[in-house]
This record gives C-alpha cells, sequence and structure tokens, in this order.
C-alpha cells in the first residue's frame, strides 16, 4: 500500500462520505468533516469498514459545549494502514441533545460515550449501559457544561483580583 | 560427655531449652531474612533498631505485634478463627522433637521418626484452612483451598525424597539416618547422603518450599492476588503467630530435618573435628538450606497455582519414584 | 493474527519502520534461567548496597531543587504579579502606600510597602510560576526536603518564615555548553528563571 | 445481616433446612480494588469468579477523578503545562509535550533546534523511567520482589539528571509553548550519559532476572492475549498495542519534535500475550536509550525557548495534536476561543482506552493471570481517570 497523504487521504473520504457529510478540510495534517447525528453510524461505519480509509484505530469521542449553539460531539478515528486521522464534529442540540451510539461499530466508545454523557448530559441512543462512569451516581449535574462554575473558583475570593495600589492602601501610585 | 547427657535430668533441661530457644531463634532468622532480601537487592535493610546493623528489627516487630489491636471480624467463626495461631505454631513446634542434635541430644528418638515429622509438617495447613474458612472473607478462603491443594501436591514428593533417604539408612529413626551417614566414611571424611540423593535433596527443598508456603510457591498467601490469603484478617498477635513465627518455626524444622536426611545432621564433615559438638553442625547445615530456601524467594516470581500442582503430579512425583528406584537399585550394588 | 515482518513495513508506510521481534527470548531452556537469576541476586549480594541512609545521610539536592519557595521581602514591590499568576491561588499579599520624604529638593514618591506575603503550602503545587515571573528577584527557590507541619492551616507560612528560608537559597549556578538564553527577548516579557539569576 | 461467606454453621443449617446435605457451588463476586496492591492505584475490578475463573471482570473507574478537563479551563497554558503532568504522573514531562505542540501549532511558533533536542532528551528520559518502574512492578506483581529495587537503583541516575534539569522528579513543568522554561544546568549531559550508561549496562540483568525466568515465562506466556484487531477496535495504543504486533507508534507514524532525525527501532511483540508486552517494554527502554545517546552527543548550542509574546493568547480554532506518551497515544483537542485559556481542552489519555479492552482479556482466565494481565496492562490511574 502505498503512503498517502493528508490532501489525498482527505479527497479520498470526501469522495466516499459525499452524502454523508460535509465540510470536509485538511486542518493540521488531520481530516475534518462535519456530520449530523442520524447520519453518524452510517459514517463511522464507512470510514472503519472502507478498505481504502480502514481508520480501524478509535482515537476518542468527546464533546464541547458551544452554550446555546448546543454541542458539538468530537470523534477522531485513525487509520493505522495509511497513516491518517480523520476527525468528525457532529452538532447536537442543546435542548435534550442527542445522538445515536456508535457502540455498535466501536466497541471502544462505550467507556467515551459514558464520560461525554455524564459530563455534558448528552444522550447516546441505543448505548447498551449508559450510566455514569466517573462520577458518583447521585451526582447531580454535567460538570464540563460551561453553566457549571468550577466551586473552588466560586467560593474563595481570587488574592490577585486586588490592584498592585489597591492592595496598597487604594491610593494611585 | 556422653553419658552426662545420658542423665534424664540433663536430657528434660535440654529438651525444654529446645522450645524455649525456638521463638528466639524465628526473630533471628527473620532478622537474617530481611538483611540477606535486602543485600540482594542492593539495599542495606533494616539500620537501626539495636544498634548494630539492625539485629533488633524482627524483635522491634514483635513488640510492636504485640501492642497492636486484636481484630475478630464480625462475621468471623469466632473459636476457630482464634484458634488458629495455636494450630500452625504447634505443627510448627512439634517437628523439632525428633531432631537429633547428638547421638543422645534428642527429645524423642522415634522409631518411625522420618514420618512423624511430615505428619507434623502438614498440621500447620490445617491451620491455614481454619483461619480461611473462619474468616468469613472471600481472599481467605481462597487462600486456604488453595493451600489444602498445595498441600496434597507436596506431600507425596516430600515423602517420597524422604522415603528415599530412609532406604539408604534402613531406618526410619532420624538418629540412625545420621548415624548410616556416618558410617560411610572415606579417609575420615563423613559422606552424608547428599551426593547420592541429589535429585531426592532436590525435590526436597522444592517440595519444602511449596509446604511452607513460601515463594515462589507461595501462593496462598500471595500478597499481590489474595492479600496474604487466609491471614488477610489476622491483626496484632494472632497474625505473627499464624504467619511469621509459625513460618520461621517450620521452616527451621524442616530445614533441620532436611540437613538430618540429606547433609549427615550433627555429624562433622571429618572425624578430627568431632570434638565440635553435633548441635554446631547440625545448625551450619541447617543453615545452609535456610539460606538456600532464602536465596530462592528473593530470585524467583511466584508460579500459579494450576500450573503447580502440573509441575508436582506430572513432573516431581514421577521423579521421586524414578529417584526410589534408583536408590534400590544403588543399594542392590555391592559396592555400597 | 500475528503480524509478519513484510507486513510490518506495509501497515506504516509513513517512515522507514525498523521493527524487533521476541522471536527466541520465548523459548524455554529448563533451568538455565533458573540458575543465571540465583546468580544474579547471588552477585548482588555480594556487592556493596546502592542506598543511602536517609536520616544520617541524604543525597545532596540539586541547585533547581524545587523544596520551598523564598522570600525576598525587601525586593518585593507588591506587584501582585505572582498572586495572580499562581494556579492554585494559594499566595496571599497586603501591602499600603508610604510616600518617601522629599530629598534635595526633589518631589516627595510614593511607594507600596509589604504587609503581608504568605504563601499557602497546602495548596502550593510546586509549580515554580511565581517564581518564575517575578520581575524583582524577590522569589525564589530554597532546598529543604523535609518540612511538614502537625496541620495543615499551619502550612500557610508567613513573611517571617519566608524569609528565613532565604538562606536556604542555593548560589545561582552556570548553564550547560551550548546555552544561549532565550531567542530574542520578548519586549516585556519576564526572562526565565535560570538566566535571570546567573545574572544576579 | 447477610454475610459475605456462609460460615459453617449457617451453611451446616442451611443446607439441612433446604432438606439436602450436598453441597453446591456458586459463582462468587469479587471487588478486587479500589485498595488492592495488583491495582497500583485505585482501581477497581469487579470479577465474577467460578473457583479460580474468572467468568467476568469489569473495571471501575472513577476513585481518581480529578476532573482535569474543567481545571484546563480555568488556565492559561503556562499552568497547563504543570496541570498536565499530574496526569499521568510517571510520565510527567511527555504529557507537558503535546500541549505545548498543540499551543505552538495554532500560534505558529517556532522552536529553537535545541529546545527541540532538549524535549526528545528529557522525554526520552522520562520515558526509560516510566518503563523502569512498569517492569518492576510487573515482577512485583508475579511475586519477584528484586527486580523492582534493581530498576529504582537505574531509575535513581536519570532521575536525578531530570532532578537537575527541571528541579523536579515526578511533575517536571519544563515545557513552555515555544520551548523550555530554562537551559539545562552545566553536568546535565554528562549526569544523562552516565544514567544512559548505567542502563545499559544492567538490562541485561532485568532480562535474565525475569524475562529468561521458567517461571516468569510460565506465568506471562499465553496469559492475556490481546487480539491486534481488538486491540485497534479499542484504541488501545503504546506498548501494548505493539506487543500485539501493531508498529504504530506516533513517534514514527506522525513524526513531532525531530524524531525523525534519530535511529531507532520499534519493538513489535508476535502474538500479544503479557510476556510479548513486557518484552516490548525492555526493548523500548533500549531504543529510548539509543535516542537519548544521539541527541546527547549532538546537543546543538542555541537558545532554549523561541520568539514568546509575554501574554499567550491562542488564536480561534481546533486542534487535535498528539505524541508518544511512555503509555501510548496522548492527545489533546483543544477548541480555543481566542483568549488565553482554553475553550475545551480534551485530554485523550492512553491508560483510559488501554485498560477499557480488559475485560475482554479477563474472561476465561485465572485470578493469578489477573494480576498478569494487569501488571502488563501498564497503566497509570491517573491516566485513565484525569
Amino acid at each position: 500500500m502505498e503512503r498517502v497523504g493528508p490532501e489525498e487521504f482527505s479527497r479520498r473520504v470526501s469522495s466516499k462520505l459525499e452524502d454523508l457529510a460535509s465540510g470536509f478540510e485538511v486542518q493540521y495534517g488531520h481530516v475534518w468533516a462535519r456530520v449530523e447525528p442520524s447520519r453518524i453510524v452510517d459514517v463511522v461505519r464507512t470510514l472503519k469498514t472502507d478498505p481504502g480509509l480502514a481508520c480501524t484505530y478509535f482515537t476518542f469521542l468527546s464533546g464541547v459545549d458551544w452554550q446555546a449553539q448546543g454541542f458539538e460531539v468530537v470523534i477522531v478515528l485513525y487509520s493505522v494502514t495509511y497513516g491518517n486521522t480523520v476527525g468528525l464534529k457532529v452538532p447536537v442540540p442543546a435542548e435534550n441533545p442527542s445522538m445515536p451510539t456508535i457502540t455498535g461499530i466501536f466497541r471502544s466508545a462505550d467507556w467515551h460515550e459514558r464520560e461525554a454523557s455524564e459530563m455534558f448530559g448528552i444522550n447516546f441512543e441505543g448505548h447498551p449501559n449508559l450510566v455514569k462512569l466517573y462520577l458518583p451516581e447521585d451526582f447531580i449535574g454535567h460538570p464540563l457544561r460551561k453553566d457549571f462554575r468550577l466551586a473552588s473558583r466560586v467560593f474563595k475570593p481570587w488574592p490577585g483580583a486586588k490592584d498592585p495600589s489597591e492592595a496598597a492602601g487604594g491610593g494611585r501610585a | 560427655m556422653a553419658d552426662a547427657l545420658g542423665n534424664g535430668y540433663v536430657q528434660l533441661g535440654l529438651k525444654m531449652s529446645v522450645l524455649l530457644i525456638l521463638l528466639p531463634a524465628t526473630l533471628v532468622l527473620g532478622w537474617v531474612e530481611l538483611k540477606i532480601g535486602a543485600h540482594m537487592q542492593a539495599r542495606l535493610g533494616p539500620m537501626y533498631p539495636g544498634g548494630f546493623h539492625g539485629w533488633a528489627q524482627t524483635l522491634a516487630d514483635g513488640i510492636k505485634f504485640v501492642l497492636k489491636e486484636n481484630i475478630i471480624p464480625r462475621n468471623a467463626d469466632r473459636s476457630v478463627f482464634a484458634l488458629v495461631p495455636y494450630v500452625t505454631m504447634l505443627g510448627a513446634a512439634l517437628i523439632f522433637v525428633v531432631i537429633p542434635a547428638g547421638r543422645n541430644l534428642v527429645i524423642e528418638d522415634l522409631e518411625v521418626g522420618v514420618f512423624y515429622v511430615l505428619a507434623a509438617s502438614s498440621v500447620g495447613v490445617i491451620g491455614i484452612l481454619m483461619a480461611g474458612w473462619s474468616s468469613a472473607n472471600k481472599y481467605s478462603l481462597m487462600g486456604a483451598l488453595r493451600a489444602a491443594a498445595q498441600l496434597i501436591a507436596y506431600e507425596l514428593p516430600l515423602v517420597l525424597a524422604a522415603a528415599a533417604v530412609a532406604m539408604m539408612a534402613g531406618s526410619l529413626s532420624l538418629v540412625d539416618i545420621v548415624e548410616a551417614q556416618k558410617s560411610i566414611e572415606i579417609a575420615g571424611f563423613y559422606i552424608p547422603f547428599l551426593p547420592f540423593q541429589i535429585v531426592g535433596f532436590i525435590i526436597f527443598l522444592t517440595a519444602a518450599t511449596a509446604e511452607l508456603t513460601r515463594p515462589p510457591f507461595d501462593m496462598p498467601v500471595a500478597e499481590a492476588e489474595l492479600i496474604t490469603g487466609a491471614f488477610t484478617e489476622y491483626t496484632g498477635i494472632r497474625f505473627a503467630f499464624s504467619l511469621f513465627a509459625a513460618e520461621y518455626i517450620s521452616m527451621i524444622g524442616l530445614a533441620a530435618f532436611g540437613a538430618t536426611l540429606f547433609l549427615g545432621g550433627y555429624a562433622p564433615p571429618h572425624s578430627a573435628l568431632e570434638f565440635i559438638p553435633g548441635i554446631v553442625w547440625l545448625l551450619l547445615k541447617t543453615l545452609t538450606i535456610l539460606f538456600l530456601l532464602i536465596w530462592v524467594r528473593w530470585t524467583y516470581p511466584r508460579l500459579r497455582e494450576d500450573q503447580l500442582q502440573k509441575f508436582a503430579w506430572k513432573f516431581l512425583i514421577p521423579l521421586s519414584l524414578v529417584n526410589i528406584f534408583a536408590t534400590g537399585a544403588l543399594k542392590l550394588t555391592p559396592w555400597i | 493474527m500475528a503480524v509478519s515482518e513484510s507486513q510490518v513495513d506495509e501497515l506504516v508506510p509513513r517512515q522507514e519502520l525498523k521493527t524487533l521481534s521476541p522471536g527466541k527470548t520465548k523459548r524455554t531452556t529448563f533451568g538455565i534461567g533458573l540458575i543465571k537469576g540465583l546468580g544474579i541476586t547471588l552477585r548482588h549480594m555480594l556487592t556493596p548496597a546502592v542506598t543511602v541512609q536517609y536520616p544520617d545521610e541524604s543525597a545532596p539536592l540539586p541547585p533547581r531543587s524545587r523544596g520551598i519557595i523564598a522570600l525576598k521581602e525587601e525586593n518585593c514591590t507588591v506587584c501582585m504579579l505572582c498572586a495572580r499568576e499562581c494556579p492554585d491561588w494559594c499566595i496571599y499579599i497586603e501591602g499600603h502606600k508610604e510616600a518617601r520624604e522629599s530629598v534635595g529638593g526633589k518631589r516627595a514618591k510614593k511607594f507600596n510597602v509589604l504587609d503581608r506575603f504568605a504563601i499557602d503550602y497546602a495548596l502550593c503545587m510546586y509549580c515554580g510560576i511565581c517564581v518564575e515571573v517575578c520581575p524583582y528577584d524577590a522569589l525564589f527557590w530554597g532546598q529543604l526536603d523535609n518540612y511538614s507541619e502537625h496541620d495543615v492551616t499551619q502550612l500557610t507560612h508567613e513573611m517571617e518564615q519566608l524569609n528565613q528560608w532565604m538562606y536556604q537559597v542555593p548560589p545561582p549556578e552556570e548553564l550547560e555548553i551550548g546555552a544561549m538564553g532565550p531567542a530574542v527577548k520578548p519586549a516585556a516579557g519576564p526572562p526565565a528563571a535560570g538566566v535571570e539569576k546567573e545574572g544576579a | 445481616m447477610s454475610t459475605l461467606i456462609p460460615t459453617t454453621d449457617r451453611w451446616l443449617r442451611e443446607a439441612r433446612l433446604a432438606g439436602d446435605a450436598t453441597l453446591r457451588t456458586e459463582e462468587m463476586v469479587l471487588n478486587i480494588g479500589p485498595q488492592h496492591p495488583a491495582t497500583h492505584g485505585v482501581l477497581r475490578v469487579v470479577v465474577t469468579l467460578d473457583g479460580e475463573k474468572i467468568v467476568e471482570g469489569t473495571p471501575v473507574v472513577g476513585y481518581m477523578h480529578r476532573g482535569h478537563e474543567k481545571l484546563f479551563e480555568q488556565r492559561d497554558f503556562r499552568q497547563i503545562t504543570n496541570l498536565c503532568s499530574r496526569m499521568d504522573w510517571l510520565s510527567g514531562l511527555n504529557n507537558e509535550i503535546p500541549a505545548s505542540i498543540a499551543v505552538e501549532r495554532l500560534m505558529e511558533l517556532e522552536v529553537p533546534r535545541r529546545a527541540t533536542y532538549l524535549r526528545v532528551i528529557m522525554a526520552e528520559i522520562n520515558r526509560i523511567l516510566n518503563h523502569l518502574m512498569f517492569t518492576g512492578s510487573f515482577g512485583l506483581e508475579l511475586g519477584a520482589t528484586t527486580p523492582v529495587m534493581y530498576a529504582f537503583r537505574e531509575r535513581e541516575l536519570l532521575q536525578s539528571a531530570m532532578e537537575l534539569a527541571t528541579g523536579g522528579r515526578l511533575h517536571f513543568g519544563f515545557i513552555r509553548p515555544g520551548g523550555l522554561k530554562e537551559d539545562v544546568p552545566r553536568g546535565f549531559v554528562d549526569l544523562a550519559l552516565r544514567g544512559i550508561r548505567q542502563l545499559q549496562k544492567a538490562i541485561p540483568d532485568y532480562e535474565d532476572l525475569l524475562m529468561g525466568n521458567e517461571i516468569f515465562k510460565a506465568r506471562t506466556v499465553g496469559v492475556g492475549v490481546l487480539d491486534p484487531d481488538l486491540a485497534l477496535e479499542y484504541g488501545v495504543s503504546g506498548p501494548i498495542l505493539r506487543g500485539s504486533g501493531i508498529p504504530y507508534d506516533v513517534r514514527k507514524a506522525e513524526p513531532y519534535l525531530n524524531y525523525d532525525e534519530f535511529d531507532f527501532n520499534i519493538p513489535v511483540g508476535t502474538n500479544g500475550d503479557s510476556f510479548d508486552r513486557y518484552w516490548v517494554l525492555i526493548q523500548e527502554m533500549k531504543e529510548s536509550a539509543k535516542i537519548v545517546e544521539q541527541a546527547l552527543l549532538d546537543l546543538p548550542a542555541g537558545s532554549h525557548i523561541g520568539q514568546v509574546p509575554k501574554r499567550l493568547t491562542i488564536p480561534k480554532g481546533a486542534i487535535w495534536a498528539k505524541a508518544e506518551n511512555p503509555l501510548g497515544e496522548l492527545g489533546y483537542y483543544i477548541v480555543s476561543d481566542g483568549e488565553a485559556k482554553p475553550y475545551r481542552m480534551k485530554a485523550r489519555t492512553p491508560s483510559f482506552n488501554n485498560i477499557s479492552v480488559v475485560p475482554h482479556m479477563l474472561r476465561g482466565a485465572y485470578v493469578p493471570d489477573m494480576v498478569a494481565i494487569l501488571g502488563s496492562m501498564f497503566f497509570v490511574v491517573g491516566d485513565i481517570d484525569r
């Protein structure tokens, strides 16, 4: 198998996923694409099974909280055969965030989806065991959401909040 | 000298003293093991307690164990749980009854001495089994079952290795066995059974290590798997007695037994060295075997229980049967 | 399941790839390994130990070792940079303003006087950012590896203690051959701590 | 109160009540961890046992979750490099590198050649330190207490070289976007070289003491076989993936720093058992030692940090940057909204994926095998939980 540069690989990905995904681009040597939640299972399956792509290596799945614009689930796969990375960005609505699970294709996504689910409150439809991974069962809230304030930064006043002049008695230097 | 030893009161005193030195001996052996292990690992081991190279380390440990709280788990079978240290200690200490430290320096020269030692040494395993069962702890239970399985697998090669020696000597009495080794004499040198029984000696060492549940056969107490197995729930002085004291006492006992069987026991290496008391020779030979046991412990990883069983049944027992056969052949050859 | 040597080259095409594989190491020759192992432990038993007897002697600490943060009170200008850059918010600074007497007809100047400088070592993660950012050489790493307190609250050390720790600060060390400092000194950026100390 | 194990009386009573005195067997659920010597750290494994055979084993994580990803969002990149090293505490420097690389790519910063060399040197020394730790602890888990002591002896010189340069022994905090915090002090090159030479002399001992040992082979060969396809599906990386026969190493596959300038091999196992993983670990130490040697002898003069603005504000955008951590592929997915602090920083840690495959390996193994498997999965709990 010949070695494949990211541009060439990007062309391959976009031709294979033409009607499933959009916004193909190459960033820092990695191929990125936007995928609608309803298409994600097909996209991931194509990426994994297509011999010309062979993204069999599951890197990670996580989320980004874009507040009012909803969430973005990021899935990164890697092709050991061609040495290329494919990243998928899946926009998920802010209200009742939900997308289908990809555990059917990558069993490894199990833990990643559980983590994303507890951290962002995203529901992965069809996940076999969507319980909390890290957090205690009775934990309330989704820590990685932007509206979840870091407690240690709330309860304690910032020691550096004072102006040097304030700290030195309020007058102007 | 021999007359004085024959005196009943002196005998009784000596017999008592054997038991009295056992506990201090475990402390010393514990310290020796710590030091040898440490030096094998490129470190120094205990250096502070007592001044000289931390000689009082095990004593300090003992005091610490005494001072610690004695906890019996709520779900434990209390009476069995509390009985364990006595059983393990008793089994270990009983071995010394028949180990001869001199021609007459033996608590009881039983006719079936070899037999007796093997029986007594397996009492300790019953203690482990009791501990594992009564603790109401899953780890302990697994440890106990492993110990039981191990006992069955290793008692046999141990018996067969000792049987070969008994065949050589033509007696089951340990004194007779030593005397038999003294009778093989070349230019004043007493030749022990070791050169004739080298295979038996290796089998004996392997089986004894397994019997003592020491590495590489320490699966019943494997701390990385079962967290000291049967003794997980034991604390304080019970822990010290049922694990450490019992282990070291039976270690000394089996090592002395091995020294008697294979290395000529109290017999000096040369007839010119008869003036040195037999107990010194016995001690030296015992220490040699103890060093081997310690050396192996600090070098090898641990086997798996099923591998050990396989090793015992498929390799060690056939080997010891072959050894017995070879010993029989040796006995029949005219030049011995 | 196993990957052959020829397949290996196909799998990672980006670069020339040389691989090793266990091969013969797995084969067992009964007994040899056991004896070799005994030999190694015996050899070590007969060679001297490599350990250091800690409470009596301790291994020397390198000059950069991060033991405690010492404060040179005279140099502090209450600029608050360290307190702001601290990721753990564990530096507490208080100060007030004083006016210097006018000397020789010059205008009287106001300057900051440090009242309190405390570091909560219970929170400190020993990252050294405060030492790194201090523009006036008021904070230093001192060498101390065994300080402790009986209570967490006592780990907040005040100015007096921090001042005292200045005696633990080692002299600055030379840099390795070939070191040339930062590429181009950023206009307003704090220089790296090592270079700074060397110049001091 | 229901008992964990019926005591003698209770069992007999129950058996009598049930009307038969025949013994019955049932599967036993055993909690291994969070405090257990084999899980070095606070990993918990719930296993269902049939005798000594594991029917089902599930790792339970989260006992050391410190919320790194949330903390990243509150810190600028100088502070983040110091936080990164706390994820996998055995390879602090390797954790800091991809974070800096990500920032350098986003800001288009140039890293001086000397800084790159020093990064490679220290990353590889850190890799050796990490591998030494695991070669030692693997022996410990199998009951051999000695290798770990030798490993620590070899660690000491390299560790003090790192301490000489960075002032820290575990948390180095030495990498800064654009280069290094400061240049290394005089004597670093000598000390590091001495450490490497000592290691190269000691490695045959490790090979003889454990790898050549028949008991060790009995315990590891064929135990915990990880199928390469399964490993890929689970995103397993590092020595574990290579032990399964897949030569995927970020240093070769997607060279960062200047790894493409050094001569080193990728050790690859053949059938993915515990022995292969351990073998890979030992070989990787040799290869890392080779890299460090080359880099030390070739260390160019120059600056330790490039032209970096005083306040790092990261341009808007997102980047995925990865590097070869000693335990596998470590990457950060950083989303920036143009501030000094990242908007979102996801840490993709190797141990997380590596441990998630463990249930497949535990099925059908014996309890002692579990120890061998967990020991050869080379994980740091802080790296799983973050």
